[in-house]
């Protein structure tokens, strides 16, 4: 049951942390990034359909990055160029989103409802010979699908470009103090637009998550996962680490959810809103503990 | 001079909007010509669809003019959805068990009950804010996704009236809704409520004291603090503004169109007076027009498919390219200098 | 014809924003390896010509050679390429960086994978911090460092950008009376370096010592050029205003009356609320008397004057102001009681730059009886009492809807000080009062101080500016490392360098010139 | 004043029509995520072919107060001879625009209204749908089909919560499992949205993690995940409302049917011919064919034994029969 427990966190957090690490750097930028959701569905649609009439899951993650970080183009030039509201041009993202997919889908696919693609390739489970069969180990370090493990990888990539690398040095001069950046040459609007086109390729990666692995598309199955993704971003104080901290305990607090769906009484609804209270409930004990140790 | 020279900019770029708007629709429909004619002209074509129009801005004015108070103050509140649907299901049960009162009474009881219940929501955050530095963005985010599953479930067992047949409330006593005007459409006596209410903090937030602290911390924290202005008070009274605010949004569909209150029925207000509100550069007069093209949208997209071949998805596309754009400041000043570029080559 | 390094020819430049003529024929001419000062009052376009120099402002017309070569300095990438450096007067500095990090934004070593060689940049920037005086530790996170160090970073990192031309806007405005040696010291290290320094000030004295070359600017314009060895501080003095301005000590008052504010062992922690920064101080002004605060940056001042003024915690000890204790009044209830605060900080906490005239006016009494009834502003009455300020502290603006971001520094601080003054305190605290303002604005400053001084008033002024402490003072008290080590009554034979030593510590041991060793003890991240 | 104005208008358009016969139905969601909707939407469309009568498929979003307005402005536009519209939670508001609109003929399918002049409804028994599949889970978690275990759990994943499903086809699919054995247990989740498949694999596994062996969905495009799930466990899937056993056979044993499709196409044809009796309403189940059940299913007869197969059809005879109530 704990190995259970474990596995569901990781599995589900995965896709969430991968959206978060693209919110990771707007917000390094300084700047909210509303649209991950809507970044993340349009390649959960393309990536899947991709993948399922090519036969290729490599082309469809790599179809599903370019469609989601061309959408995250359009959001940096009319925030950067056109200077709309980020917020709303985040909320309109979300809704073109919502709004293109089942466009194509029943266009493409003749029907507005689940897509199920039989055929499409499969993002297959890994399991790790040796390590598979030790209980609870096996289960925490097993089983996941490629994009699952790599994601721990991304994680550790975006702490390098993020704290290595002059992009990330700069991209946090310029969240930090845009003047000051703007004062030694670096252009604000270069950073804050590859911020955008880096946030589509996470984003992008996140939805491939979703969708690939069961080879499904149902219209608006991101369910919310970008606002979540955005509330890790925070909540990770521009620290990938932070944010895969943040993504964990979301993870986990959602395996618990389903957990108590499975063996209580409890109203289901009910059930559904621990992972929202777990997670206020930590924020709130950090920020109390921060308190009270600087008050010490 | 400045301000006029704004409001014609936010209408070019608004016409901009909605002109790449009906070259969306020209690109996605089979009748282009009716799509539009429906899409644009619909909601004006007869007294029921322009009264529903004006009906769905109400809550949109409540809401925007909430997002715009707190953001004013520099409190972010991302909870109004929650808060608005909490203080609705409040003023609801209110209404429903007051059924043998009078209808003055219970309406405002049920209306008040609602906007301190929406109120104590957002205020939380604001304590948190205020008591422990939480992120009022995060916390108010996530105890409005929260209390949507809370009232939810309210609505599918405790307060589930059996015979709706559907997650929904039993219905109040049908005295309490407020006076219908244009009937048979939904629009009804809350459109004055709200824009009494808007009024009234427009002068708040011009003429008194407490608009004052609002608006200076708001500004600039740091001076405020040295001038002695209550800073935290400030802030979670904002939040709490804010909160009774949506928690008077919420109600007030309820007592002027369903006469009880039906899970999911305030989808998307929250967010979209957020949009509201950012539309309006958080002036709070500003927020009537800015809801109204709101609500103008929405009901073209409902005319829209109703009356033509536009799908609920294609309504989306097309309302999302305007919203793309309904904020771009520069959009204005680029298609003047692309036409400047062009004469000069 | 002489070789000039650099020369600026018949600059002009018009804000289109208010159609303020900044600059007209402004022509400076700067010699490889001399100090030029660069004079004038605030607004007489000094800053804007740097600006346009350094490639952040645009010129509208005119012609910069370097090097005998035409130049175009669009950005202040391009300028910092052709060898020239700017220290701001507001840092242009990232808080939350640490010193190397800051110094090499923007020109990062890279290793082979691209990485950035922080190790590196560490050592290279504390030899060149050795090297050239300046010692800093590079790991210190610049948000820690006091004003005067935030300032020495700037010129580093002029330097390890290679600038041969280096643009110290106003430099000595924020530093104490030893950090300015030290800055000059500095300066004239860069100079034998072969660096060519332009030093922009509105202090002749200062000017007349560190400066080789001098230009003087009045309205946008260039009035004088010349050595500085050939001028006197009069006609440069009357060059820049049109007139004389010169001040003399006050004299002290024998009008002191009873104890009006006493403080009594207070202790209060740093902003982060980890160790203590004031340790036990204790003092007393009169009615009708200026008491002087002297200390170098960051011994305390900042953390006495937000407990005193009931933004920050008290930790132990009290606060008395008429006799009662105020130790646990909130900020507004102590400015009820009678205290005012003019800060040092007049931009970001002294005014709300975006709010208009009224409404910064009106900031610490919007709810009392003379500007509000019932909760609502009364209008006529905050612009009756907004007008009225502004005709009596002579308030130089195109009108009360102006936001006060747009006035000048000069008039901000009127703007500050009118307001102080007009709840006609008890007590005013005074920081820095004078800071970065002009000689006419100083004056002016100092007569307000007077004024109430006279009519038996007290005063608490703290300054890092010791000319000014001995100016007003009738007592000055010297902090150092939390406490108040001395305490002078100021006589006329009262020293710089006597209190210096007690700003500095030496009154407790000599101790040894520190040794210059600057490597990093910690990582970054 | 107005509204009579309004409502000659509206009688002034009406007259004016043309001849031809014309339906608008009014989703309650979208078509997308929901395949009772894309068969009601089929079965119209073909019944429209036939019978050649024009049909408006408007979608009315899945915001339920919005549902009414849209009804109410279908019926305003005159020009509709039939407007139809779906579920349990509508009966209201057809009542409501039946009243508003005497002369406006009404059909409300999946859903019982009162029986005003102008109204038919026809509702279906879900609560046979559920109860076949309760019988069937109860005949397979005590079987030892390779994908059974030996725990006495079955599983119930939903969309969401509403009256019917707490009501009628939560208890039925527990009657139905009882009926094998008293011991079962049922286990029930709901994902809250109708449209997350991650969300339903992520609950399904928590189910099959806790000894469930076979699982029915009734949760639209959530209901995608739990067949991966239970693919993934090698336990099993009941499906339902139309036949997608082919999606993956080894797992999804079984769907119970509800021929929307067939419904739809009877009605509006046979309000086309004039001959649909408003003012009553009907009530489908197995015996007036719209509750099926895939006994024909190549797949169903590959994977499940044949002593299952029979007792199934016992139990759908006794059920068509009324010789079992799957209410108690």
């Amino acid at each position: 049951m704990i190995g259970d427990f474990l596995h569901t966190t990781i599995a589900m957090m995965t896709p969430i942390l991968w959206a978060a690490l693209g919110g990771l750097f707007t917000q390094l930028g300084g700047m909210l990034n509303i649209g991950l959701e809507g970044m993340m569905l349009v390649s959960a649609f393309s990536s899947l359909y991709t993948a399922a009439n090519t036969g290729s899951l490599l082309l469809g993650i790599l179809v599903g990055i370019s469609s989601s970080m061309l959408l995250a183009a359009i959001m940096g030039y009319v925030s950067l160029n056109l200077k709309a509201n980020v917020f709303v041009v985040g909320l309109a993202t979300n809704l073109f989103a919502s709004g293109i997919t089942v466009f194509l889908s029943s266009n493409l696919c003749g029907t507005k409802g689940t897509l199920y693609f039989q055929n499409a390739p499969e993002l297959s489970e890994i399991k790790i010979p040796g390590i598979e069969n030790i209980p609870i180990l096996g289960d925490l370090l097993s089983g996941y699908d490629i994009l699952d493990y790599l994601v721990f990888l991304a994680v550790i990539i975006c702490f390098i470009i993020i704290f290595k690398t002059p992009y990330g040095f700069h991209l946090r001069s310029v969240g930090k103090n845009y003047r000051a950046s703007v004062s030694v040459g670096i252009s604000v609007y270069k950073q804050r637009f590859g911020s955008f086109l880096i946030s589509g390729f996470f984003a992008g990666i996140g939805g491939a998550a979703l969708s690939l692995p069961i080879k499904t598309f149902v219209g608006g199955m991101t369910n919310g996962r970008g606002w979540i993704a955005l509330v890790a971003v925070i909540l990770g104080r521009g620290n990938p680490v932070g944010v895969l901290m943040a993504s964990i305990i979301f993870g986990a607090a959602s395996a618990l959810s389903n957990l108590f769906q499975a063996t209580t009484d409890i109203s289901p609804k009910l059930l559904l809103t621990v992972p929202f209270l777990v997670t206020l409930a930590i924020m709130i004990f950090y920020s109390v503990k921060r308190k009270k140790v600087n008050a010490q | 001079m400045h301000r006029i020279n704004g409001l014609i900019k936010t209408a070019i770029t608004i016409g901009i909007a909605l002109v790449i708007g009906i070259i969306a629709i020209l690109l996605t429909s089979s009748e282009p010509g009716n799509s539009i004619k429906q899409f644009f002209i619909g909601p004006f074509s007869n007294t029921y669809f322009f009264g529903n129009m004006i009906a769905a801005s109400i809550p949109l004015m409540l809401t925007g003019l909430a997002a715009s108070l707190a953001f004013s103050a520099s409190a972010f509140n991302l909870g109004l959805e929650g808060q608005l649907y909490f203080g609705a299901l409040v003023g609801t049960f209110l209404a429903v068990k007051m059924s043998g009162f009078p209808a003055i009474l219970a309406i405002v009881i049920s209306i008040f009950a609602s906007a301190l219940a929406g109120g104590i929501i957002a205020g939380i955050s604001g304590w948190l804010k205020a008591k422990w530095e939480v992120n009022e963005l995060i916390s108010s985010l996530l105890i409005s996704y929260t209390l949507v599953y809370v009232v939810d479930y309210f609505l599918e067992g405790p307060f589930n009236d059996p015979e709706a047949g559907m997650a929904a409330s039993p219905y109040m006593n049908s005295n309490f809704m407020l006076p219908k005007i244009l009937s048979p459409s939904d629009l009804h006596a809350g459109v004055f409520i709200a824009i009494a209410v808007i009024i009234f903090f427009y002068f708040i937030y011009k003429k008194s004291t407490v608009g004052y602290e609002m608006v200076i911390t708001g500004r600039n924290r740091k001076f405020s603090n040295y001038s002695g202005i209550p800073v935290k008070k400030v802030i979670i009274l904002s939040m709490c503004l804010s909160g009774s605010l949506a928690g008077l949004a919420g109600i007030i569909d309820n007592l002027g169109i369903y006469g009880r209150m039906i899970r999911g029925y305030s989808t998307g207000y929250g967010w979209n007076g957020i949009a509201v509100a950012l539309i309006a550069r958080n002036h709070p007069l500003l927020v009537i027009p800015a809801a109204l093209l709101f609500a103008f949208l929405e009901s073209g997209a409902n005319v829209a498919s109703l009356m033509s071949d536009i799908t609920p998805e294609v309504a989306r596309i097309i309302q999302s390219v305007i919203f793309y754009l309904i904020t771009a400041e520069g959009l204005v000043s680029f298609i003047g200098k692309k036409r400047r570029e062009g004469i000069k080559t | 014809m002489q070789n000039y390094i650099l020369e600026m020819k018949n600059i002009h430049k018009i804000y289109s924003v208010n159609n303020v003529t900044a600059l007209k024929n402004a022509t400076l001419k700067l010699e490889k390896g001399k100090v030029h000062a660069l004079v004038g009052e605030n607004g007489a376009g000094k800053t804007t010509l740097m600006k346009i120099l350094y490639g952040i402002e645009k010129m509208d017309s005119g012609e910069i050679m370097l090097r005998g070569k035409d130049v175009k300095i669009d950005n202040a990438k391009t300028a910092f390429e052709l060898g020239i450096g700017m220290v701001h007067q507001h840092f242009k500095l990232i808080d939350d960086f640490n010193i190397a990090e800051n110094i090499s934004l923007g020109i990062e070593k890279k290793n082979k994978y691209g990485m950035i060689e922080f190790k590196k940049i560490q050592n290279e920037i504390s030899d060149l911090s050795c090297k050239s005086g300046l010692d800093l530790d590079p790991c210190t996170k610049v948000g820690d460092l006091s004003i005067g160090e935030k300032q020495k970073v700037e010129i580093l990192r002029t330097l390890y950008r290679g600038a041969e031309i280096i643009i110290l806007d106003e430099p000595t405005s924020v530093l104490t009376e030893q950090e300015i040696q030290r800055l000059f010291n500095t300066i004239k290290m860069l100079k034998n370096q072969g660096k060519t320094i332009i030093f922009i000030s509105h202090k002749l004295e200062e000017v007349k010592k560190i400066s080789d070359q001098i230009t003087v600017l009045r309205n946008g314009e260039t009035v004088f050029t010349g050595d500085t060895a050939r001028t006197n501080i009069e006609e440069i003095s009357r060059l820049m205003v049109g007139e004389n301005i010169t001040f003399e000590k006050l004299k002290c008052t024998d009008k002191k009356g009873e104890n009006i504010f006493s403080i009594d062992e207070l202790y209060v922690k740093d902003m982060e609320d980890q160790y203590f920064k004031v340790k036990g101080i204790s003092l007393n002004i009169k009615a009708g008397e200026i008491v002087g605060l002297a200390g170098v940056d960051g011994n305390g001042q900042k953390e006495l004057i937000r407990a005193i003024t009931g933004l920050s915690k008290i930790e132990k000890g009290s606060v008395f102001l008429n006799k009662k204790n105020i130790s646990d009044y909130s900020t507004r209830m102590r400015r009820e009681a009678g205290m005012s605060y003019i800060p040092k900080d007049r931009v970001m906490e002294g005014s709300s730059p975006e709010s208009n005239i009224l409404e910064n006016e009106i900031s610490t009494k919007y709810f009392k009886d003379d500007v509000s009834k019932n909760g609502w502003i009364n209008r006529e009455k905050s612009l009756d009492l907004t007008k009225f300020l502004i005709k009596e502290y002579d308030i130089k603006t195109p009108g009360i809807n102006i936001m006060v971001g747009m006035l000048s520094g000069g008039n901000i601080q009127k703007v500050v000080i009118s307001r102080e003054l007009s709840s006609e305190p008890e007590l005013l605290i005074a920081c820095e009062p004078t800071w970065g303002l002009d000689i006419r604005s100083q004056k002016f400053v100092y007569d307000q101080l007077e004024k109430i001084r006279n009519e038996g008033k007290s005063i608490f002024l703290i300054s890092g500016n010791l000319d000014e402490i001995m100016y007003l003072s009738d007592r000055i008290l010297v902090i150092f490392d939390g406490e108040i080590v001395k305490n002078f009554d100021n006589h006329d034979d009262l020293t710089k360098m006597e209190i210096g030593k007690y700003m500095m510590g030496l009154h407790i041991e000599e101790k040894p010139e520190k040794e210059c060793d600057n490597r990093c003890t910690e990582s970054t991240d | 004043m107005r509204k009579i104005s309004f409502l000659l208008l509206c009688l002034v358009l009406i007259a004016s029509m043309g001849f031809s016969y014309s339906v608008a139905i009014m989703i309650t969601g979208e078509i997308g995520g929901n395949p009772i909707y894309e068969m009601m939407v089929n079965g119209a469309k073909e019944a429209a072919k036939e019978a050649g009568f024009d049909l408006k498929v408007v979608e009315g979003g899945y915001n339920t107060a919005k549902w009414e307005p849209n009804v109410i402005s279908l019926a305003a536009t005159g020009q509709y001879d039939l407007v139809v519209t779906f579920t349990e939670g509508m009966p209201k508001s057809v009542e409501k625009v039946a009243k508003m609109f005497p002369n406006q003929k009404l059909a409300l399918l999946d859903g019982l209204a009162e029986n005003l002049p102008n109204i038919f409804s026809l509702g279906f028994k879900d609560e046979e749908m559920s109860y076949l599949a309760g019988a069937f889970a109860g005949m397979v978690t005590t079987s030892d089909m390779p994908g059974a275990n030996k725990d006495l759990k079955v599983g119930l994943l939903a969309g969401d919560i509403y009256p019917a499903m707490t009501d009628r086809m939560k208890p039925a699919y527990e009657n139905g499992a009882k009926s094998i054995n008293k011991d079962i247990e049922l286990i029930f989740s709901a994902a809250g949205s109708w449209s997350d498949p991650n969300k339903g694999e992520d609950l399904s596994e928590a189910q099959l993690g806790q000894g469930v062996d076979i699982i029915l969905t009734i949760a639209g495009g959530t209901g995608m995940g739990a067949i991966e799930a239970a693919s993934n466990s090698g336990n099993y899937i009941i499906g339902v409302d139309s036949n997608y056993i082919s999606m993956a056979p080894e797992t999804i044993l079984a769907c119970t049917l509800k021929n929307a499709d067939i419904a739809i196409k009877d009605v509006l044809i046979r309000a086309f011919n004039g001959n649909l009796p408003f003012g009553t309403s009907e009530r489908w189940g197995i015996k007036e064919g719209a509750i099926g059940f895939t006994f024909d299913d190549p797949n169903y007869i590959k994977n499940v034994p044949e002593d299952i197969r029979e007792k199934m059809l016992g139990v759908f005879n006794s059920l068509k029969d009324g010789e079992i109530n799957p209410s108690d």
